[in-house]
């Protein structure tokens, strides 16, 4: 019984957890509120644990499939399934989430409850999005995920949160909006919303090529690819630690995720004609937001950009449509996820102290936080593509993957090598390393044990799939394989 | 137990060691600090003694110890291969690192960070294991870069010294720029092998030998690029022209890291991946002449440097610097094995030769100046004797180690038919000359004549000996291993020249063309003996080339002879910029990329992307908004209008007569 | 030339006359005079199409309720003629352009044959007003409660909208009168002085 | 011979006058009614000759309603250029532009 | 007899409805000031009444009476319902601002019932004539209520703005009626409708009357280029019959629509259809990007409006039955969230000045917090973001117009949907993101407080399940077309 539900009640049970907290929102003291925010966030790790557990890897069918009628006259299903693509990123989402309510503890915010039942409420509406076998469904799980993410940024935000949380909206939405074109064209063609139909819907090439263009204009935004990347930057310098977090962690990978179960499956024909183009923006994103991010000045802006550099990657491996480049650009999903939050979790944690994120009012923290520096350059480390973490097993496949659609696609690809270590260990240089910087520093303490607990579970989860990624690709194996099939065969011919 | 979980354990002691220390250092008392890593380094040299034991008798191991990751009918595993050339190099790795450990405990006992050290150097011992050991380049990888890592962690130990830190960051990204030749090199194997594994690759080389792939619409052989790609990783980690210029700075570090990381150990990677990639390497000429010329330029480039510094580490720097071009030589003339065995004397000599320097920077108060040094044999006399044993095999004095292994690849050199070995021969020669020079004008302005450190007045913090202060000899603890590698560095050439370059030591792990790279087998018809070769040597010119070296030290810096010669100022200068490598590399390189990160983000990003489209989309509409406003007039008759108008389109659109 | 062209052509004129008068003259009054004079011939052209009843009805409701009722409220309403003409003459060229011009395209499309097969043109059996009177309540009994009903929310309208109420009349009301109470004309005002005050005053007199 | 087009023509030369006058008027709201009487007269005028050349009464029943309707218009219309006039103190078109933008 | 009887039973509600508003009236005269509420709880009645008089007509096939001018179908059912709904809800929302302004009057209540009976009539019409008569009851009492407010300069100048327009619109829709009368001979719709198809007639001709009835039920609409009227007589008017305004009479130019376009001349449907799809398009992108500018939140909801009904032409411009699915299910919903936000209006209006500008919204989420999460969902809603039913109503017209496979007016719409996204966004801001500079103090009335939560909490609600609206609203037009 409890098996064919369990997707909805991982999708249901942390919304159900931000909606409890709203309601109590007045009746409980702060600290009341903390703990049953992380019981919520506990509660929903734990009901996706069965998902992992239950996975069938062998297969490449959608698992845990529900389905119930809902709107009825458009045939529009609360259909729910998991595949190898979902899960883990599911896991991701239900662990962030604690470590998002954990980390928030630090601050005391106003209206802590709103903010805790704001990342509750998106975390729930995100599992969605990964298990929504329905396009509409899927829709609008994506679109109501941005309305939680509005507030976060809008409201518990920096000095410019406005302009950077209306520009994040609108520019997602942007996409959205033309993503939903796309999904009422497909049921024009089909008479269904459901996804696994459209896969195997023979469509015209140039009609393939405009549901392409739809869907990459809304993914594009998500993941971000040059040129559709400038909301990001603004969008996480404003938000507050936990947003960017989630917003790095989860939300570009959205993006990802969905390019894999919507723009290349279903138009296979017109991602083999774009796929020079889409190629070549993620080369730039590689290169050209690497040397950005070279000279940001602010931290989380720099972390930001490398964000959207190391999207590059996921989006090159995509697009290589290569079994190895695909399982890279996957794992280098996940492991992003992981990275960044860790790096703005640490940005984070200085900002609370110092109220600051300027480069250049740091220098030295390491005489004042030793323990804090250590994990500070791991995640550094990592976010140069360390071997050993999990930021490099992506990046290798990928450029393994690119080597063999071309040469010179590797080479570029590979640069990052240089210039990912040069922003990384630049940043940890002016700011980290040196002598006590100034008064501020000065005054600063190293992190208490539940910080430590947050980042040493990040740094262990970093290694973990460092040294044994075949967790993550034993699951998405079949799932690959599936796709590149979806990807190589032709809609075409059969028409 | 099986002989892979063994040889897992050689890799993992110090591992744990590290982490054990990494973890805990702090919190326990200090002789855990030192204690577990020395511990699990000895399990690990002992071990690695034992399995240099077993591969003596023909072992060979190539193992899987699980699969990293399988994707795509790809399968990415981690594993070992054990047979005499990794052996030979896990005994060296171990043994150096054992030592530096002993030197450790003493040299840093009064840093702060002295258990962070230890956890530092023994998972460096970690990394250079996994280098080693890997039966496959994803492995080799890792080891490569977690080498790199530690590198980087070590250089800045000391992190409130801006040149440290600025050292630290430039070793690692230079390391970088070789890791990404590297990985292309990697990423090329993968593809058109399909496979990592070493051995894999080398059963499948036949096949390809003949593959060209088309780069700058022309097409070039597999080989070739590969090789080409593999050897820019080879030079970044063992500092070839032009990617050197991270090794002398790196001296920022503490100096037993000095001696382990950048001098025995991790600098040699780059010559045992090419020793261990030898079938591939023999395989294209191109490759090999520019192993050649590259190694031959670090050779004499790097040691005429040596003359002008004053710092002693930083001779010393150099000094390896060129002896890593000797190494490199050796391997462009297809005399694998004699780089190995010159990597293998040089590790003992110059490790030797790195602690003894650190003895004296203790004995000076950290004071690194060698002019301001002088006579301190007398205070100091198991250093300066070990320093003189170190000097000498360094320079090639007939029947210490230095002089078999260099010898043989100068021989090697002058006998190769490659392209460039010519060049490289005289270089080397010459080079041989400048060796000697640096490190005698070392020794005497450090050991013998005046003592300069009385006459130095010095600020209250400053580094260095106080007025009244004496010079004394370090501790045993520091004494002890430079005796232990004052004793290889005579004798281990010696001893090994017979089966590690004339026998059959590593066949089957290193290949030679024998038939287009004759020059070994040449060499091996000319090879009559140790001491033969020694006597022969008289005959030859790098001896007198060493002697006259020595004897110019001598006559500069004990007789103090006043030579009418200067250099001309721009010779000087451009020397005393170290030819003006990191001059280039600050001006063009670092500033040009931020000069261009600046651009790119300012002008394309913030203005042309997000002002002028982003922004300037949301100014349109608003500009549209202002202006569709005005319609509004307020006027009746306005709006009249403005319906009628409709009507009236709408008539003319749609009523055709 | 016939009998009834004349007549059309005659009234025509007028009607284009008064009505092009109506909208230019200066005077409400005038264009209220000239309306009354196009209804007039406008009037005549029905009787033209036999329609003798809503002649009728024009002149009656329309001249004889409608426009005085105009001519009340412009005679009530003061307006300043001398500035009436201000600014016509700015807008009439884009205005006379596209009234032209779209004249032009009506009478374009309505100078054609109305009807594919002509129509049948039926001598009226009785007088116009018997057949409007059967059918307006038998057939059109709906729409004709309705008018009525619009008549009333006129009437309505025009009440709620004009009448001032009781501000108009200078009378008064002797039941507000009676119920006045003692609060309604006496307030207590306190002035706020203390009487420590004035006590302080006194001590330093 | 006059026919249904002369009709037609003259109501719609009657409808132009009545829709130029709206937007010509500058000064005075109470020409806009008398120019919406024209229109509405051209329309009457449409009618009845549709019904005079169709031989049927419904047109003529039409204009009928049309001409209450317009006198009920008429009143309010003047109810509301009075409660205008009692608030601006004057009915000039111009002046009434308050609400714009 | 009996023929009558039934006639007129048909014509119950529409009676009813007549009677009470005279009667109103009526009493208006002898009650007191006091007991006004009297009359506001005898205009409810009315509505519920009449409601369950056109209930208890029932859904079944069209019915006719009065020589088939009147029609009473599933369309008429279902919009005449929605109107009486609408109605009763505005009087709920308007009572306590009516009070305060000392407004609370018969002549509101019955002008807008009378305004409600022209609806009705509307609606059920299938007559030139009495659409006619319907449309002028529905114009003339909005004129009179919009005046309402008489010693109001901005109301007076509202009023006759729109009594100026809606004169001339009227003619023009005269005109046009006098082209369809000229080639039919009949003021049956059906009859004209059968005529013109069988007979072959002058297709220009037939254009031109065309157009003149498309500009007549345009400009009720209030679609571009006949919306002028549209956010003056919004900001000129109280706040109730604003909201009035932009409700009920919709029902009325919906219907007029169809029973024209849809019933009527369908013939005609190449040519109407692009007059509807030139007019949809216009009024997305001047609504949308015109509303930005604004300062005033009625003005800027005037403009809302606009785009909206761009959105209902576009549904109806497919002219297929989902089209015409889509466009009553999308007015359904852009009722409920009018009625919502303009109630939320009402309700943070204190007594001496009621919310004017955008900017009066500041900081509502700290004064105000449940007002203003309920504002923060109608927003939503309005800008089309799921999980509100607003995103439904743009999703179903989105639906029926790529359904006929035309894709630019689709794209046209969503970036006009995205920038209409901006202002609506911004309220949400202010509320939000923005600290309030001077307190609102109003009284909170809980029975209006608990409708308007009804009311705003249902578009969400609606939005998880929109099922059953959809169904209804399509019953609607399936039983009828």
């Amino acid at each position: 019984m409890i098996e064919n539900h369990i997707l909805s009640i991982a999708i249901w049970s942390p919304i159900f957890f931000g909606i409890l907290l709203l309601l109590l929102n007045k009746k409980l003291s702060t600290r009341k509120i903390n703990y049953l925010a992380l019981l919520g966030a506990l509660v929903s790790f734990i009901v996706t644990i069965p998902i992992y557990k239950n996975f069938n890897t062998t297969l490449s069918t959608f698992q845990f499939q529900e389905f119930h009628h809902w709107i009825t006259p458009f045939n529009i299903n609360y259909h729910l399934g998991v595949d190898g693509f979902s899960v883990p990123l599911i896991l991701l989402t239900s662990f962030m989430t604690i470590m998002v309510i954990l980390i928030s503890y630090q601050s005391q915010r106003f209206k802590s409850a709103s903010y805790y039942s704001a990342f509750l409420i998106m975390s729930g509406l995100m599992i969605g999005v990964f298990c929504a076998l329905d396009s509409i469904l899927y829709y609008i799980f994506w679109e109501a995920m941005l309305i939680p993410m509005f507030l976060i940024i809008g409201i518990w935000g920096g000095p410019n949160r406005i302009y950077a949380t209306i520009k994040f909206f609108l520019y997602t939405v942007l996409g959205s909006l033309l993503m939903l074109l796309a999904f009422l064209y497909l049921y024009f063609k089909s008479g269904t919303f459901s996804i696994i139909d459209y896969y195997y819907l023979p469509i015209s090439l140039e009609a393939q090529i405009l549901i392409f263009l739809a869907f990459f204009m809304a993914f594009a935004v998500k993941i971000p690819m040059w040129p559709l990347h400038t909301w990001l930057p603004d969008a996480h310098v404003q938000a507050p630690t936990g947003g960017s977090v989630i917003l790095a962690a989860i939300m570009l990978k959205l993006g990802g995720y969905s390019f894999i179960r919507f723009a290349m499956p279903i138009a296979p024909d017109a991602t083999l004609l774009l796929k020079p183009l889409m190629i070549s923006l993620s080369l730039v994103a590689i290169v050209y937001i690497a040397l950005v991010a070279l000279i940001q000045k602010d931290m989380k802006k720099l972390i930001a950009y490398s964000s959207i550099s190391h999207m590059g990657f996921v989006t090159l491996g995509l697009f290589l449509v290569s079994p190895l480049a695909v399982e890279g650009a996957y794992i280098q999903m996940i492991s992003h996820g992981f990275i960044s939050a860790a790096l703005f979790i640490c940005v984070g944690i200085l900002y609370d102290q110092t109220h600051t994120r300027e480069i250049k009012n740091y220098g030295g923290v390491i005489n004042k936080m030793p323990l804090f520096t250590a994990f500070v350059v791991f995640f550094a480390m990592a976010n140069a593509g360390l071997p050993g973490t999990s930021g490099f097993v992506g990046e290798f496949m990928v450029i393994l993957g690119s080597m063999k659609e071309n040469f010179w696609i590797a080479f570029i690809a590979a640069t990052t090598l240089i210039l990912g270590a040069s922003y990384s260990l630049w940043l940890i240089k002016r700011v980290f390393y040196g002598d006590i910087g100034n008064a501020a520093v000065a005054k600063l303490s190293d992190i208490n044990a539940r910080e430590v607990m947050i980042l040493g579970a990040l740094a262990s989860l970093i290694i973990f799939v460092g040294v044994y990624p075949k967790i993550i690709s034993d699951i998405t194996n079949s799932s690959v394989m599936q796709f590149i099939e979806l990807v190589s065969f032709s809609k075409v011919g059969v028409l | 137990m099986t002989i892979l979980n063994i040889l897992t354990v050689i890799p993992l002691a110090p591992l744990f060691a590290a982490c054990f220390v990494g973890l805990f250092g702090k919190k326990l008392p200090k002789y855990f600090s030192f204690g577990v890593p020395i511990f699990g380094v000895s399990i690990a040299f002992a071990l690695s003694v034992y399995s240099l034991y077993l591969t003596l008798f023909g072992f060979k191991l190539n193992e899987t110890v699980y699969t990293w990751l399988a994707s795509g009918g790809y399968i990415f595993e981690v594993g070992f291969l054990i047979d005499t050339l990794s052996a030979v190099m896990m005994v060296i790795v171990t043994f150096i690192s054992l030592m530096v450990h002993i030197y450790t405990i003493s040299y840093m006992k009064d840093d702060s960070g002295f258990s962070r050290f230890f956890s530092y150097i023994s998972l460096f011992t970690f990394a250079m294991l996994m280098l080693v050991m890997s039966n496959n380049f994803l492995q080799l990888f890792f080891g490569w870069e977690a080498v790199g890592l530690v590198s980087y962690l070590l250089i800045g130990f000391w992190y409130k010294k801006p040149r440290a830190i600025y050292a630290n960051l430039k070793a690692f990204l230079v390391n970088r720029v070789g890791d990404f030749g590297l990985i292309l090199g990697v990423a090329l194997i993968m593809f058109w092998f399909g496979t990592l594994d070493y051995q894999e690759v080398f059963n499948r080389l036949p096949a390809l030998y003949s593959q060209d792939i088309v780069l700058f619409n022309t097409s070039i052989s597999l080989v070739t690029v590969i090789g080409v790609c593999l050897f820019i990783g080879a030079m970044g980690k063992s500092a070839q022209v032009p990617l050197h210029v991270w090794l002398p700075d790196s001296m920022e570090g503490p100096t037993p890291i000095s001696a382990l990381i950048h001098a025995a150990t991790m600098v040699t990677a780059g010559i045992y991946l090419v020793a261990r990639m030898s079938p591939l390497f023999e395989l294209s000429d191109f490759v090999l002449s520019l192993v050649i010329v590259i190694g031959a330029i670090t050779a004499i480039s790097m040691g005429i440097l040596g003359i002008v510094q004053n710092d002693i580490k930083k001779i010393i720097a150099y000094s390896t610097l060129s002896q890593l071009g000797y190494m490199t030589v050796a391997l462009g003339v297809s005399a694998y094995s004699v780089a190995i065995f010159h990597l293998l004397t040089h590790a003992f000599f110059k490790a030797l030769l790195f602690l003894g320097a650190g003895s004296v920077i203790i004995g000076m108060h950290h004071d690194q100046d060698i002019t301001q040094m002088g006579g301190l044999k007398k205070y100091m006399p198991v250093t300066a004797l070990t320093f003189l044993i170190g000097s000498l095999s360094l320079i090639g004095t007939p029947l210490f180690s230095g002089f078999y292994s260099k010898e043989t690849i100068i021989e090697a050199a002058s006998l190769s038919s490659a392209w460039g070995a010519n060049f490289a021969y005289y270089a080397l020669v010459f080079g041989v000359f400048f060796t000697a020079l640096y490190s005698f004008r070392l020794y005497f302005l450090v050991f013998c004549g005046e003592e300069n450190w009385h006459n130095i007045r010095r600020k209250k913090n400053e580094h260095g000996l106080k007025r009244k202060e004496y010079p004394i000899e370090s501790s045993k603890i520091i004494t002890i291993p430079l005796v232990i590698l004052a004793i290889p560095s005579i004798f281990i050439g010696l001893i090994l020249i017979d089966p590690l370059v004339y026998g059959n030591f590593f066949d089957g792990n290193i290949t030679v063309n024998n038939k287009i790279h004759t020059n070994m087998d040449l060499l091996a018809s000319r090879y009559h003996g140790v001491l033969p070769m020694a006597v022969h040597s008289l005959f030859t010119l790098p001896l007198w080339f060493a002697i006259a070296g020595v004897l110019l030290a001598w006559a500069l810096f004990i007789k103090k002879i006043k030579i009418n010669f200067q250099f001309p100022t721009p010779l000087k200068s451009i020397l005393k910029n170290n030819y003006g490598f990191d001059a280039f590399n600050e001006k063009f390189i670092a500033k040009g990329i931020l000069k261009l990160g600046n651009f790119l983000s300012s002008k394309v990003d913030i203005k042309i992307i997000d002002h002028t489209f982003v922004n300037g989309s949301g100014r349109l509409v608003a500009y549209f908004a202002n202006k569709l406003k005005l319609i509004q007039s307020g006027y009746i008759y306005h709006y009249a209008f403005f319906m009628i108008i409709g009507l009236f389109l709408l008539i003319t659109f749609f009523v055709r007569t | 030339m016939d009998y009834s062209s004349v007549v059309f052509y005659f009234f025509s004129f007028i009607l284009l006359f008064s009505a092009i008068k109506v909208i230019t003259s200066k005077n409400p009054i005038l264009s209220a005079l000239f309306l009354v004079l196009s209804f007039f011939s406008a009037a005549g052209l029905w009787l033209l199409l036999q329609a003798e009843f809503l002649a009728i009805a024009l002149v009656l409701v329309y001249v004889g309720a409608v426009m005085v009722l105009f001519l009340f409220v412009i005679m009530m309403i003061d307006i300043n003629t001398e500035v009436m003409k201000k600014g016509f003459w700015n807008y009439f060229p884009a205005i006379g352009f596209v009234s032209i011009i779209m004249l032009t395209e009506i009478i374009l499309v309505l100078n054609k044959p109305f009807f594919k097969t002509p129509a049948l043109f039926k001598a009226p059996i009785k007088s116009n007003t018997d057949a409007i009177g059967e059918v307006l309540y038998s057939d059109y009994i709906l729409p004709f409660e309705i008018a009525a009903i619009i008549l009333l929310v006129a009437i309505i309208a025009a009440i709620a909208l004009t009448l001032r109420g009781k501000k108009m009349h200078k009378g008064i009301d002797p039941a507000i009168q009676i119920s006045v109470k003692k609060s309604d004309r006496l307030k207590m005002v306190d002035m706020g002085i203390n009487k420590t005050k004035i006590k302080k005053r006194v001590k330093r007199s | 011979m006059i026919n249904l087009s002369h009709f037609l023509i003259l109501a719609a030369m009657l409808f132009m006058i009545g829709v130029v006058g709206i937007f010509l008027n500058r000064k005075n709201i109470i020409i806009l009614l008398m120019a919406i009487e024209l229109m509405l007269l051209a329309v009457n005028m449409n009618f009845i000759a549709f019904s005079y050349y169709l031989g049927d009464i419904a047109g003529q029943i039409f204009v009928f309603f049309i001409l209450t309707v317009a006198a009920a218009e008429a009143a309010i219309g003047l109810a509301i250029i009075i409660i205008v006039f009692r608030n601006n103190r004057s009915i000039d078109v111009e002046d009434i532009n308050r609400l714009k933008g | 007899m009996s023929n009558l009887i039934s006639q007129l039973t048909l014509l119950s509600p529409e009676i009813f409805v007549a009677l009470m508003a005279m009667l109103i009236l009526l009493l208006d005269l002898f009650i007191q000031d006091k007991n006004k509420h009297l009359i506001y709880g005898l205009s409810q009645l009315t509505l519920l009444v009449a409601g369950l008089l056109t209930a208890s007509l029932g859904f079944s096939e069209p019915q006719f009476a009065f020589k088939d001018m009147f029609v009473f179908d599933s369309l008429a059912l279902f919009l005449k319902m929605m109107s009486f709904i609408t109605l009763s809800i505005v009087f709920i929302y308007s009572r306590n601002y009516l009070l305060n302004k000392k407004l609370l009057t018969g002549e509101y209540f019955s002008l807008s019932l009378f305004a409600l009976l022209g609806v009705m009539l509307m609606i059920s019409s299938r007559n030139l004539l009495l659409m006619y008569m319907g449309l002028e009851l529905l114009s003339l009492s909005l004129y009179a209520l919009i005046a309402l407010n008489r010693d109001d300069k901005k109301s007076n100048e509202a009023a006759i703005k729109y009594f100026v327009l809606g004169a001339l619109a009227s003619g023009l829709l005269l005109y046009g009626m006098s082209m369809l009368y000229g080639f039919s001979g009949s003021l049956d719709l059906y009859t004209i409708g059968n005529i013109i198809q069988t007979q072959e007639i002058n297709s220009e001709l037939l254009v031109f009357g065309l157009v003149f009835i498309v500009v007549g039920i345009a400009f009720k609409l209030g679609a571009v280029p006949f919306q002028m009227w549209v956010p003056d007589v919004y900001e000129g008017s109280i706040t109730p019959v604003t909201m009035m305004i932009s409700t009920v009479p919709k029902f009325a130019a919906v219907a007029m629509l169809i029973r024209f376009l849809f019933q009527g001349l369908d013939y005609l449907i190449v040519d109407w259809q692009q007059m509807l799809l030139i007019m949809a398009i216009l009024s997305m992108i001047i609504g949308n990007i015109t509303a930005i500018a604004q300062k005033k939140i009625k003005r800027m909801l005037a403009y809302s409006t606009i785009s909206h009904i761009g959105f209902i032409l576009l549904g109806f411009y497919v002219g297929t039955i989902g089209g015409v699915q889509a466009s009553i299910f999308y007015l359904t919903t852009y009722i409920m969230m009018t009625l919502a936000v303009f109630g939320l209006i009402i309700l943070l209006s204190n007594t001496q000045k009621s919310i004017e500008f955008i900017d009066d919204l500041k900081g509502l989420s700290q004064t105000k917090p449940w007002e203003a999460f309920l504002m923060m969902i109608v927003m939503f809603s309005l800008a089309g973001i799921p999980p509100t039913i607003g995103f439904y109503a743009k999703f179903s017209v989105l639906q029926a117009v790529i359904d006929q496979e035309v894709i630019w007016p689709a794209v046209v719409a969503i970036i006009m949907a995205l920038i209409g996204m901006y202002y609506y966004l911004r309220i949400i801001r202010l509320m939000y993101f923005e600290k309030s500079d001077k307190k609102l103090k109003t009284k909170t009335s809980l029975p209006m407080l608990s409708v308007l939560t009804i009311n705003a909490g249902g578009l969400l609600v609606l939005g998880i399940f929109p099922k059953t609206l959809m169904s209804i609203s399509a019953l609607a037009v399936g039983g009828s077309l």
